[in-house]
Order: C-alpha cells, then sequence, then structure tokens
C-alpha cells in the first residue's frame, strides 16, 4: 500500500517525458552466510541523482548492490523502484549491473561479447555496429574490437564493461568497484560518461572506496555507525 | 535469445573443444566394450544398442557441470539471472539446446558408425541413432537441474553425474527397449518410442524451471 | 648475410621460422605439382590394372586403402619425431609440425578404415571385425583425436606442446603393435605383401600401380603437412601481434 | 564384365575423394584467414617485436 501512496506523491514532479524515476529503500537489511552486515537502511535515489556507498571492506556494499540487482534477496525492508514503466519488468530488469568480475568470455572477441549483450538485452538488430563503435570510442578501446577478450590487460577489460553499460540503454546503473583497475586517465572519462548518464535521467549507485568524479552526489556508509554513534 | 544460442554454440566450438571430447569418449567407450565382452560378433550385435546407449548416456553427462559454472566463473550469470525481460527458465532452456546441439549431436551423428563397429543391422542402427536422437535432450535437461544445483561446487563434475545417473533411467529403459523393438518382431517399438518422446518434453519443461529456481537461490 | 647462410642450406637453418616460411613457399608448388601428377597417373594406371582371380574389382580398393595404411603410420611417426624434438632438442618447429600434422594423420587413419571396411564388406561379409590389426588402427585413429583434443584444450602452445609430446611419444608403441600385428597374432587380416623378406608376393601388374599411388599419396601428405605448418607459424605470428596490437591501443591513447 | 563389387569400389574412391578434398579445403581457408589477419593488422601498423628491433638498429 506504501509505494502506492508515494508513487502519487511524486508524481506530482513528473516530468514531460512521464513521472520521475525514483528508487527507494526501507528498512533495508542483508546479511550474508547468517551474519547481518547492514539493517535499517533507507534511502532514496531519484532520476539524475548518484548515490555512492562506501565503508570498509565487509561492510556490506556488493551484498548491498547484489540486492538491489535482486540476485540476493534482503533480509528484511522493501526496496521499489517508482515510475518503473512497462519497458521494464523489475528493478533488475531496469539496471546495468557491474560486479567484481567482466561477464566477459575469453574466447570471444571484444566485439562479439559486446555484440551478444546489446542483442540479449534487447536491442534491435538495426544500428548495432554504430553504437557499439561508439561505445568503444568512448572507452578508448575504439581499432581492438576484434581482439579475443582473453588478450586485453585489466584495465581495458574493466573498460569493456564499462563499454557495455553503453550498448544498451538501462536507467538504473550498479556499479561495484568500477574504478578497479583504471588508471586516472580513464577514470576522469568515466566520471564523464556517469554523469552524462545522470545528465539524461539515469540513476547510478555505486560502491566504491576511491571517489568517483561525480559531480553532486549523496552518500551513505555502511557500518559506519559502530565508530560514528 | 537467438544471441544466447550463437553465443554458446561459438564458445563450444572454439577453443576448449567440449564436442570433440565428448566424441572422442563415446568411442573409446564403444572401443573397450568388445574387448571385455570378447570379440563374438553375435554377441556384440546383441548388446550394441544397449552399449551405444550407455557410451552416449556417459558422454553426454561429461560437459554438463560446465553448463552454468563457466557463466559463474566469468560473471555473466549475474547479468542473465537478472535479465528479467527474458524469463528464466526460457534462458536456460535455450543454454540447454546449444549444449546439446555442441556436445550430444555429434554423439547421435557418430552412433550409426559405432553401430558397425558393434555389427548391428541397418534396422536396429537405425533405430538406435533414433532414440537417441529423441532421448538425449531429455538427459541434457536432467542434467541441467544437476548442473544448476551443483553451480557453485569447485568440482562439482563427479557430484553432478552422481545426481543426474539415477535421474535418466527411465530415459535409458525406454531408450534401449525401443531400439529393442527395431530389432526383435517379438517387442514393439513404437510405444516405448513416443513414451521416450513424451519423457523429453516433459523434461524440456520440468528441467529449465527446476534449474532457474536452483540458480536463482544459487546466487551469493 | 643471409645469403651465406641459406647457402651453407643446413638444417639447422630451417630451423628459423621464417626460413622455413621461405623453403615452403618455394617448395610447395613443386610438391602439389608432383603429387598431382603421381595421383593422376597412378588413378589411370589402378583403372587399366587387371582384377584379381581372388578378390575381383575389389583389389582396386587395395591402391588406396594400402597408401591410407601406410601414411596413418608414417604420420605418427614424423608426430614421433616431431615430440622428440619438443622434448629434447626444444626445436621451434618441432611443435609446429605435431600440431600441424595430427588433423591429416586423423583424416588418413579414418580413410583406412573406411575404405578398410568398404573391402571388408564383400569380402569378409562384416564391416568390421575386431581382430588386431583393425583394433590396433581404430586405438591409432583415437590417439590421433585424443591428441588434437588435448593440443587444443589448452591455452598456452609451450605447455600444450610438451603435454602432447609426452602423450604422442607414449602412443608410439602402437605402431610397431600395427605393423607386426598380422604376424603375431593370427588375424583374418592379411600380411604384408609388398614390404617382406624374400620379396614382395603379389604381381607386377598390381603393384605398379599401389607403389605409383603411394608415392602420389605420400606427397599429398607432404603437401599439406608444410601447408599446415606454414598456416600454423602464422597464426602464431598473428596472435603474437594481436597482443602487441592491445598493449599499442593502450600506448596510442596516452600520447 | 562388371562384378557386383564396383559399387564398393566406387564409395571408397569417392570417400577418398571427398575427405581430402575436405582436408584440401579446409587447409586453403585456414591459410586465407591467417593472410587476411595478417594484411590487416600489418595495414594496421602492427609489427612484431624482432621486426621492430631491427628497425631500430637500421
Amino acid at each position: 500500500m506504501r509505494p502506492c501512496g508515494e508513487m502519487i506523491l511524486h508524481g506530482r514532479g513528473a516530468r514531460k517525458s512521464g513521472l520521475l524515476m525514483r528508487l527507494v529503500a526501507e528498512n533495508l537489511g542483508g546479511e550474508r552466510n547468517g551474519e547481518v552486515l547492514f539493517s535499517g537502511l533507507g534511502f532514496s535515489v531519484a532520476a539524475g541523482e548518484a548515490l555512492l556507498v562506501t565503508g570498509l571492506n565487509g561492510s556490506g556494499k556488493s551484498t548491498l548492490l547484489r540486492i538491489i540487482a535482486g540476485l540476493l534477496p534482503p533480509s528484511e525492508g522493501s526496496l521499489q523502484m517508482e515510475a518503473l514503466g512497462d519497458e521494464y519488468g523489475s528493478i533488475a530488469d531496469a539496471a546495468h549491473y557491474i560486479g567484481h568480475l567482466n561477464a566477459m568470455k575469453p574466447a570471444l572477441t571484444l566485439r562479439e561479447n559486446l555484440e551478444f549483450w546489446r542483442q540479449f538485452g534487447g536491442a534491435g538488430p538495426g544500428r548495432g555496429r554504430r553504437s557499439i563503435d561508439d561505445a568503444l570510442d568512448a572507452v578508448g578501446l575504439a581499432g581492438i574490437d576484434d581482439l579475443p577478450f582473453s588478450y586485453l590487460s585489466a584495465g581495458q577489460k574493466r573498460r569493456a564493461s564499462i563499454a557495455r553499460l553503453l550498448v544498451v540503454h538501462r536507467p538504473l546503473w550498479l556499479l561495484d568497484e568500477p574504478t578497479s583497475s583504471l588508471d586516472s586517465q580513464s577514470e576522469q572519462r568515466f566520471g564523464q560518461l556517469m554523469r552524462d548518464h545522470l545528465g539524461d535521467g539515469g540513476l547510478i549507485v555505486a560502491a566504491t572506496h576511491l571517489p568517483l568524479q561525480l559531480g553532486k552526489s549523496r552518500e551513505i556508509r555502511l557500518g559506519a555507525e559502530q565508530h560514528a554513534s | 535469445m537467438m544471441a544466447l544460442f550463437v553465443r554458446d554454440v561459438r564458445l563450444g566450438l572454439r577453443a576448449g573443444g567440449g564436442a570433440l571430447v565428448a566424441v572422442l569418449f563415446f568411442l573409446a567407450v564403444i572401443a573397450i566394450v568388445p574387448f571385455a565382452v570378447g570379440p563374438d560378433l553375435k554377441l556384440l550385435a546383441r548388446i550394441g544398442g544397449a552399449m551405444l546407449w550407455i557410451g552416449a548416456l556417459l558422454a553426454s553427462l561429461l560437459g554438463l557441470d560446465r553448463l552454468f559454472q563457466a557463466d559463474r566463473d566469468d560473471g555473466s550469470l549475474d547479468l542473465l539471472i537478472m535479465a528479467d525481460r527474458h524469463l528464466l527458465p526460457v534462458t536456460v532452456l535455450v543454454k540447454c539446446l546449444a549444449h546439446w546441439f555442441v556436445s550430444v549431436l555429434p554423439l547421435v551423428l557418430a552412433a550409426p558408425l559405432l553401430g558397425l563397429f558393434m555389427n548391428m543391422e541397418p534396422k536396429a542402427i537405425g533405430a538406435t541413432t533414433l532414440t537417441l536422437l529423441v532421448g538425449t535432450p531429455a538427459i541434457t535437461f536432467i542434467g541441467a537441474v544437476g548442473a544448476a544445483v551443483a553451480v557453485a561446487l569447485p568440482r562439482g563434475g563427479l557430484l553432478v553425474s552422481i545426481i543426474i545417473l539415477p535421474l535418466t533411467i527411465p530415459v535409458l529403459i525406454f531408450g534401449v527397449s525401443a531400439a529393442y523393438g527395431a530389432m526383435d518382431a517379438s517387442a514393439a517399438f513404437l510405444p516405448p518410442f513416443l513414451i521416450l518422446a513424451a519423457i523429453t518434453l516433459f523434461f524440456a519443461v520440468l528441467g529449465p524451471i527446476a534449474s532457474a529456481a536452483a540458480l536463482r537461490g544459487s546466487a551469493d | 648475410m643471409n645469403s651465406a647462410a641459406s647457402r651453407s642450406g643446413r638444417w639447422v637453418d630451417i630451423a628459423n621460422p621464417t626460413r622455413f616460411l621461405d623453403l615452403a613457399g618455394r617448395l610447395l608448388p613443386w610438391l602439389a605439382g608432383l603429387s598431382t601428377l603421381a595421383l593422376v597417373a597412378g588413378l589411370w594406371m589402378s583403372f587399366q590394372a587387371p582384377d584379381d582371380y581372388q578378390q575381383g574389382s575389389t583389389v582396386k580398393i587395395m591402391f588406396i586403402h594400402v597408401p591410407f595404411a601406410w601414411l596413418s603410420m608414417m604420420c605418427y611417426t614424423i608426430m614421433t619425431l616431431a615430440a622428440l624434438g619438443t622434448l629434447v632438442w626444444r626445436h621451434p618447429l618441432a611443435d609446429v609440425s605435431a600440431k600441424a600434422a595430427a588433423p591429416i594423420g586423423a583424416v588418413f587413419t579414418a580413410l583406412a578404415l573406411i575404405t578398410g571396411s568398404l573391402w571388408g564388406k564383400p569380402m569378409w561379409g562384416t564391416w568390421w571385425v575386431w581382430d588386431a590389426r583393425l583394433t590396433s588402427v581404430f586405438v591409432l585413429f583415437l590417439m590421433y583425436l585424443g591428441i588434437i583434443a588435448l593440443n587444443r584444450a589448452m591455452d598456452d602452445a609451450a605447455k600444450a606442446a610438451r603435454a602432447t609430446a609426452i602423450i604422442t611419444l607414449v602412443g608410439f608403441i602402437n605402431i610397431p603393435i600395427i605393423k607386426f600385428s598380422v604376424d603375431w597374432w593370427n588375424t583374418l587380416h592379411q600380411p604384408a605383401s609388398v614390404l617382406r623378406a624374400g620379396g614382395s608376393t603379389i604381381d607386377g601388374s598390381m603393384l605398379r600401380p599401389l607403389l605409383v599411388m603411394a608415392l602420389g599419396f605420400t606427397l599429398l601428405f607432404f603437401t599439406l603437412h608444410v601447408m599446415a605448418m606454414r598456416n600454423e607459424i602464422w597464426r602464431r605470428r598473428i596472435t603474437a601481434m594481436r597482443r602487441i596490437a592491445a598493449r599499442g591501443a593502450e600506448r596510442g591513447r596516452a600520447e | 564384365m562388371m562384378d557386383s563389387h564396383t559399387a564398393f569400389v566406387a564409395a571408397s574412391y569417392a570417400a577418398a575423394a571427398l575427405a581430402l578434398a575436405g582436408l584440401v579445403g579446409w587447409i586453403v581457408l585456414d591459410q586465407r584467414i591467417q593472410k587476411r589477419a595478417m594484411r590487416d593488422l600489418e595495414s594496421r601498423g602492427v609489427r612484431r617485436r624482432s621486426e621492430s628491433k631491427a628497425d631500430k638498429k637500421s
């Protein structure tokens, strides 16, 4: 019942493209292997906003992202996406997720990998080549698209993962340590890509222990209550 | 979905060569039989159909444990599960079909040749190959459940085989009895063959649904 | 300095893949031409040859069956020598040679088995029997496929080379078993008739086409082997160049 | 006079021709693929390490 009411409430701030997307977590709790990592977590991220999840190792950053991605059930509380629209079946379906692994097959070429995720993500067959070229260009991998993925360096692999965010549109980006093994130049480029995504009305939830180069962003710190309060 | 099929077929054919290993295992198993039972051609002809079924069954179990594990190891599995626009059981079904196409279909194609080695009659060879063609998908679908359950285990291969083998017994029973039905005038071919087809269709539905449930539960 | 080294024309020179590519480029047209010539001549001669009083026209199958069987063993012997080259002398081309030979050997072995059973059906009344000669050739076929599978399964070329070399060496015991199986065991397969102490037992009208066909197929084997080796060398160079390209892309970006 | 075994002779020659044609075709195709990949890389200016070293020396 509650989410319904809120949706109406926020419906007043709808833009002309429709209602404003908003990810709302209430009293969220997460546990791993029976150990409670966090509980009573509440936050909301609206379109155009970024939420940084920080905290020490093992504080549950990855767990929180996997709960949002629908890969783990929350131990308590609820998670809603307001104004999700008909296009996406669930929060997970409306999200891009970059985990610790790159989700690319070493035996396939960079282009074959991206082409697969693009088609699997529901992009039509037309205009494909162009958009993959654009995505590769945006992450600085243009020209080596026909190399097997296994030939790439760790940083290049990570950038290929970032290119995956661009080949199919998803409003919500869930990024788990996205800048690991990126050099400073790539980090800056990635910062620009994230700002563009936010400018387009996208949402970002990123777990990181490094500062991401985002303009305005909110931050929640997991595992902090023991130290702070 | 076609993209997933194409990707898995491509992966199966490229580096690693799961298809070749399975066929080779099949050949080797059949080559061992005459040494075990003696090179009596009449005896070989009589047990040929059953031996082909056992060989194909064991060979088709070989690569099954990697069905989901390979995707889990590189993180693809998370994204496959997340894509709610495709029903997860359908995704699993497509993966099973791709696996069957690359790793099991070559076994079916090799079966007539091995039938000659077992001194079987042309009619018996044809019947056995047909039952393999219809029956082996069921093994893959059952195997997918085992593969999904054992996906998080580092050495799941043997465990998958142990879990699956008892479940495949019905497939084996009706496959072999249909193959014998074609050879022997006193036994019928069609009834067991139709039951075999029904088993395959049944597991084509149940297998992916059960595996999808197991995969959702396995995420951590 | 290149011309001086190649004039000395020693086998050591061929160790260098680049020189091998040069040599292969010059040699291949000749090899291909000669093998075509010999095969055409052999085919013509085998159609001219009279039918055997016992075997009838099926004796014509022998004109291809015997060369295939002989090549299946020769190819494995070459692979064994290459395996020694890999393990003992660490010859850079040995592994390339073994890897290129395996599929060709597998095809020739399969053809020996196929033509053999096409001969066996009319003559023995069965496609296949599990006697020592047939079984050991079937085992040889399995070994070829196993070696191919093993080599494909490993990403690291150097490690794959060592592993397959060891398996190839171990598998060589099968070759004398094939060769002498017809003498050691009482089998359905007839004993050797071309190469044996005390001269050949077959008539010249049969022997001549057989020898020409054997020569033609042997030349064909070497043509294909050299071509496949060249492909393999190129493939490895391309792999190396692609890795450089991946690194180069990074450097280009930084500038 | 043709005897009943001609079919077997024809089948074995056909099988040999087919298999060998396949083998030759595969090797030639492979050769074409490698040559094209080589040309692509070279046109992109990629060189092998030994070549680029030689360039620096000269």
